[in-house]
């Protein structure tokens, strides 16, 4: 078990935007998260990496307990997740936009002066590393371009990558092919799926549901801030509940 | 990836390129034709002292027409370069690196304010080229060199004479002082204060205005509060502090040094400046002697106001250095011992003899403002 | 006695920051930079007032009125040149701030190369002020106080009654929605420059007849009118006046007590201190809710 | 010697180019929108001043306090100030500037105020004053210095994330990057070259007062690293030189004397606003670089 959410709550001006979700996560699997809009997707995510407090609840990750934790303590624990709407740097090249990912312990200022061997030599390694998350995700070429000269689909692969980069076990992805043309949607999967081969756990916000259905080990489905189904894709696609919240079936 | 031609690098070195080529040709330009001497001259002809500046630098051109319309000296026309300091150091210094350097001029008029003279005297003295402010008056430039001269009388005996005149004329026992915070307005309430209470008097407070301030009302609040038995006002730019004493009903009798006498109080202060009795140079824009009247008519034909302290004061240094140069070249040397020997020159702005540091001796007269007018009144 | 007419020579100072500081946070409201130009219409106003009637020779209130045209004239063309084509390349506030105090220089150095360095002034006669409940007050001191409130009142009633003032506070909200629901953003625009210009000028010219006028003092006063429309609230037009009144009193107050060297830097001082602690000023609030209210 | 004139005008270089490129790295490269640089500018310069006029202590030991005392003052306003951003830290700063100023002015019995420091000595060594000609080697050595460290810094793990942080503070965080020690950081060393610029102007012009140290000095700075191109060491210098030369040649020019101070003054403005309508990336922005990576 990798991520462990229990009773987790979060209440927007009246409104419980998260109430009472409990999953989990295990390692090595691809997990999706689905949901009609507003079912509070985005915002289980922004609690799990710190970027809001929960009111209620608690979040396990390997061990350590993450509510109150700012959210580069959480990242460097090694949780890392992607945006809906992408987060490069415009102005930075590929390559620096993934470097700055890896590099922590390299950015401080006194290593500047006391170990600047230390920086070139293991610059380099990180450089290398980058390179072969490039290539997986299919853009070797671009990593000199600035990230504002990528396509959009070049943009999200590079995203991706980043997380890559970050070496940590696991990915939050935020919509990886939200808004993206089939051929490419199919190319991400096979990268998704060669990670996952790789030993990385996942856990995925989708809408596209025959990606969903093709990519998930485990889907958990969120209606109105709760969990109402999980398991596998096949159990789900014909589960009553499901179709009654994504069309707005009897609401109670 | 092989780099474009990039379009803007270019341009970048280009006005680069134009710049260094213009300074060339400038200098080229710039030769010095044997038949000419040429003086430098630094005032701040911007800023908050600007209109010190043009007044220094109208007096000099009067004097410079004057002397070329009767064949220049020993033959040689002057040739005048004015340059803007602005009152800021560094512009001052390159000003004189370029008057020295290029215009090879061995004699500097100005700079007009303190901070650039006392930042252009070492560059004058390591170039044994004379520096001669006709108004500069922070006290450090007389240990500033050989080579720094000055001919407005410096602060302190315009407040010694004050202060005497104050307590023994006056019968004043209390006063505050009301001063620029500037190295003149600052040298001035020092020695008017150190002065006062030598005679006993005793000073109630004394109150800064930085330069370019219009609001002077919390100040003079203060000193009204005190009530004393007189107010010396030093400093330029007073002129609204005048009008917003009389204003805020303050009835004091007002002092002030020669930096009351400024074409524009009237204009400013109006009939609330009158009745103010200040220490002046023995130049007197209405006195009868011919000097100073034939002075004053050419002053105001060619510029259509009344000559100032400042500006009389620039028009006898190029007299003086004129008289120098006739007799030593532009030996700088010999112009200095020359200025370093003249005594009681009667100068436009008054009667002038030069001590061993360049400091000038100009008797002193007490001048009352009386119905808009500036008025002699005693000595 | 003397507190009181402190209080007197408090808001005498203040009024002219407030009504600086109106004119900015006009500005500010619609095209959201800090816009230090202002500070030079203020210096063009004095001066053209001036020009016009001691030089020559018109009536007062001729001249008063042609010097506000000159300034609103002057503010549109830099809109136009100058702003409107940094706007369109979607520059940042700070290189719109670095563009206004551009245009500052290039204005007050345009009126030293017409005008000269001398100190100008209109050459009303002295007169010992009115002794009133403990202070003394002259003529166009009291215009100047008057004036500043009743740009405050004007403020207040424009922007909340009338239907250009909601548009305005509309285009500060949500500059998209506002063109969205019909609203001429271009116009707008235009109108705000032609206020806030109007207000600068009037500015000028009372401080004109006040004191006197030079070409360096327009730097100083447009840094108090920024700092008392971020103390007011910078959302905020009408508060922004009271920003100008704080500080023209904090100051005088100061200044009291400190020596007087030290009175810009309290007024700077004060500004850091609400930049750090209270952004949005005293009445600034959030302009989403001001208009969503 | 016309060549004095242009030493002369060469060391100004010098010390500008270290303003501007200490600038740039808070400026260009972490977004830090600081107008208050001239402060550490003036603290470096009067620290320096002080201890050589006080304690007769040699310059070579001067500039160094000058510019760990600059960077001692941007440590203490670097914590209120920098959770500012844009417009409210640039007039913050500005402000910051302003009060520096008055205090150096208003606090006579240390920096004698208006009256300034004469007499403040050339720096010498073995007996040797830098002056002039020496003096013009020593100011080549510390910009050159100061460029190299500083575009060290900008193409090192850490200039990148000051990158970063000027391109998205809040994405740079959620990376896991602390932003208010690299920004605190960034605006330190920028203050520790600027005081080192101080002290050699101090010992140069062997007289400092507030005058040379007023916010347009500030805004000069910005404009020289906004005319030569924000975020590149390269622009800088460019900047410097240009600023720095574009007033001389009006000296030449027959231009009736009372107009040459407002027209310097107009064409330094229009250059500035043209500069910034036409080319906002500057003449050497590092932003051209998006051209040529751009397929």
């Amino acid at each position: 078990m990798v991520l462990k959410v229990t009773n987790l709550e979060k209440d927007f001006g009246g409104i419980k935007a998260v109430n009472n979700c409990n999953f989990e996560i295990k390692e090595n699997k691809i997990t999706t998260l689905i949901g009609p809009n507003g079912a509070g997707k985005t915002t289980v995510f922004n609690l799990i990496t710190g970027l809001i407090k929960p009111d209620k609840g608690h979040i396990h990750f390997r061990g350590n307990h993450l509510v109150g934790l700012k959210p580069y303590k959480i990242a460097r624990l090694g949780l890392t997740r992607t945006f809906q709407l992408i987060r490069l740097f415009p102005k930075l090249t590929a390559m620096e936009n993934m470097l700055l990912v890896r590099s922590n312990e390299l950015e401080r200022f006194k290593d500047l002066i006391f170990n600047p061997k230390k920086i070139r030599h293991e610059e380099n390694l990180n450089k290398q590393r980058c390179m072969e998350f490039l290539e997986l995700v299919g853009i070797p070429e671009k990593h000199n371009f600035l990230a504002e000269n990528l396509s959009f689909g070049q943009q999200k692969l590079l995203e991706i990558a980043r997380a890559l980069a970050t070496e940590s076990p696991l990915i939050l992805l935020d919509e990886p092919v939200g808004g993206v043309n089939p051929k490419l949607r199919d190319k991400i999967r096979n990268i998704l799926i060669k990670i996952k081969e790789q030993g990385r756990t996942l856990l995925i916000i989708e809408h596209d549901m025959n990606f969903v259905m093709k990519i998930s080990d485990k889907v958990i489905v969120l209606d109105e801030g709760t969990v109402i189904a999980e398991g596998p894709p096949k159990k789900i696609q014909n589960n009553k509940k499901v179709l009654d919240a994504y069309l707005g079936g009897n609401k109670k | 990836m092989k780099r474009k031609l990039n379009y803007p690098r270019i341009i970048g070195t280009i006005i680069i390129i134009i710049l260094i080529i213009s300074i060339v040709i400038g200098l080229s330009f710039n030769s010095q034709t044997k038949e000419e001497i040429v003086i430098g001259s630094i005032q701040a002809l911007t800023g908050e002292t600007a209109k010190h500046g043009n007044n220094v630098k109208d007096g000099i051109d009067l004097a410079v027409e004057e002397i070329n319309k009767n064949g220049g000296v020993n033959g040689k026309k002057i040739k005048i370069i004015h340059e803007d300091e602005n009152c800021i150091p560094t512009k001052a210094v390159s000003a004189a690196q370029k008057l020295i350097n290029i215009d090879k001029t061995k004699i500097i008029l100005g700079p007009t304010c303190s901070s650039s003279s006392m930042a252009v005297a070492p560059v004058a003295e390591q170039n044994k080229v004379i520096m001669f402010t006709p108004i500069s008056s922070v006290p450090a430039l007389r240990q500033a060199g050989d080579y720094i001269f000055r001919n407005r009388v410096s602060g302190e005996p315009h407040s010694i004479k004050m202060a005497n005149f104050a307590y023994n004329e006056l019968n004043a026992r209390t006063a505050s002082t009301l001063y620029i915070n500037l190295d003149n307005g600052i040298s001035y309430s020092e020695e008017f204060i150190k002065e006062f209470e030598k005679l006993g008097g005793k000073i109630l407070n004394t109150e800064a205005y930085e330069k370019g301030l219009q609001d002077f009302r919390t100040q003079l609040l203060k000193i009204k509060e005190n009530n004393p038995d007189v107010i010396y006002l030093a400093g330029q730019a007073s002129q609204n502090a005048i009008k917003q004493a009389r204003e805020l009903g303050i009835k004091t009798q007002i002092i002030a040094p020669t930096t009351l006498q400024e074409a524009d109080l009237f204009d400013i202060a109006g009939d609330s400046a009158n009745g103010i009795y200040y220490s002046y140079e023995s130049f007197d824009p209405n006195s009868k002697e011919q000097v100073v009247s034939y002075y004053q008519e050419k002053y105001k034909s060619k510029y259509g106001r009344e000559s100032e302290v400042f500006a009389a004061n620039a028009y006898d240094a190029v007299m003086l250095i004129s008289k120098a140069l006739e007799k030593c070249e532009e030996n700088t040397d010999c112009i200095k011992n020359h200025l370093y020997s003249i005594k009681n020159y009667e100068g436009v702005s008054g009667i002038t003899t030069f001590d061993k540091d360049g400091e000038v001796l100009k008797p002193l007269i007490i001048k009352k403002t009386e119905n808009r007018k500036f008025v002699f009144h005693s000595n | 006695m003397a507190f009181s007419q402190l209080i007197i020579n408090g808001l005498i100072a203040g009024a002219i920051y407030a009504l600086i500081a109106s004119s900015f946070s006009l500005i500010f409201n619609i095209i959201k930079f800090m816009d230090l130009s202002p500070g030079a219409i203020f210096v063009t106003a004095a001066f053209s007032a001036y020009a016009f009637n001691v030089l020559f020779g018109l009536h007062f209130l001729i001249a008063l009125i042609l010097a506000i045209t000159v300034a609103v004239a002057l503010a549109l063309l830099v809109n136009l040149i100058v702003y409107q084509p940094l706007i369109k390349r979607k520059s940042d506030s700070f290189t719109l701030l670095l563009a206004s105090f551009g245009v500052f220089l290039i204005i007050t150095g345009f009126i030293l190369l017409i005008f000269g360095a001398e100190v100008r002034t209109f050459g009303l006669p002295i007169t010992k002020g009115y002794e009133l409940l403990g202070f003394i007050i002259t003529k166009t001191q009291i215009t100047l106080i008057v004036t500043s409130i009743v740009v405050f009142i004007g403020l207040q009633l424009f922007m909340k009654k009338t239907k250009l003032g909601k548009a305005m506070r509309a285009m500060a909200d949500n500059k998209q929605v506002a063109s969205g629901i019909g609203i001429n953003v271009k116009k707008i625009t235009n109108i705000t420059f032609i206020i806030s210009a109007a207000l600068a000028a009037i500015a000028g010219i009372l401080v004109g007849l006040e004191q006197n006028i030079d070409h360096n003092m327009g730097f100083l006063v447009i840094l108090k009118g920024l700092t008392a429309s971020v103390i007011g609230g910078i959302g905020n037009v009408p508060a922004a006046l009271i920003g100008g009144l704080i500080i023209g009193l904090v100051e005088n107050i100061g200044i009291w007590y400190l020596p007087s060297g030290y009175k810009d830097a309290i007024a700077f001082v004060i500004l850091i201190i609400f930049l750090i602690f209270r952004p949005k000023g005293i009445f600034g609030v959030k302009t989403r809710e001001e208009t969503s209210g | 010697m016309i060549e004095a004139y242009f030493i002369h005008l060469l060391i100004l270089i010098g010390i500008y180019i270290i303003l501007a490129a200490s600038l740039n790295l808070a400026m260009g490269n972490t977004g830090l929108l600081n107008v208050g640089h001239v402060a550490f500018y003036a603290i470096g310069a009067y620290t320096s001043a002080l201890l050589a006029l006080n304690l007769n202590i040699p310059f070579w030991i001067g500039f160094l306090a000058g510019g760990i005392l600059a960077a001692l003052f941007a440590l203490l306003i670097a914590i209120p100030t920098l959770k500012l951003r844009g417009d409210y830290l640039a007039i913050a700063t500005l402000g910051l500037a302003v009060v520096v100023e008055s205090i150096l002015r208003n606090w006579t019995s240390l920096t004698r105020g208006p009256l300034g420091l004469p007499g403040i000595p050339k720096p010498a060594l073995f007996g040797m004053t830098f002056n002039n000609n020496s003096y013009l080697i020593l100011v080549i050595i510390f910009s050159v210095i100061t460029c190299l460290i500083i575009y060290y810094i900008t193409k090192s793990p850490f200039g990148r994330v000051l990158k970063a942080i000027r391109e998205d503070e809040l994405a740079a965080a959620s990376l896991g990057k602390n932003t208010t020690k690299y920004k605190t950081q960034a605006l330190v060393i920028s203050a520790f070259f600027a005081g080192i610029a101080g002290s050699l102007y101090a010992h140069y012009i062997n007289f400092i007062d507030p005058t040379t140290f007023s916010v347009l000095e500030s805004i000069l700075i910005i404009s020289m690293i906004i005319v030569g191109g924000l975020a590149s060491v390269k622009g800088a210098v460019i900047g410097a030189v240009i600023l720095t030369l574009l007033p001389e040649p009006l000296r030449f020019l027959p231009i009736p004397s009372f107009a040459i101070g407002a027209l310097r003054q107009i064409l330094y403005a229009l250059l500035l606003v043209i500069i910034l309508i036409k080319r906002p990336q500057g003449i050497w922005g590092e932003f051209t670089k998006q051209k040529e990576n751009g397929a």
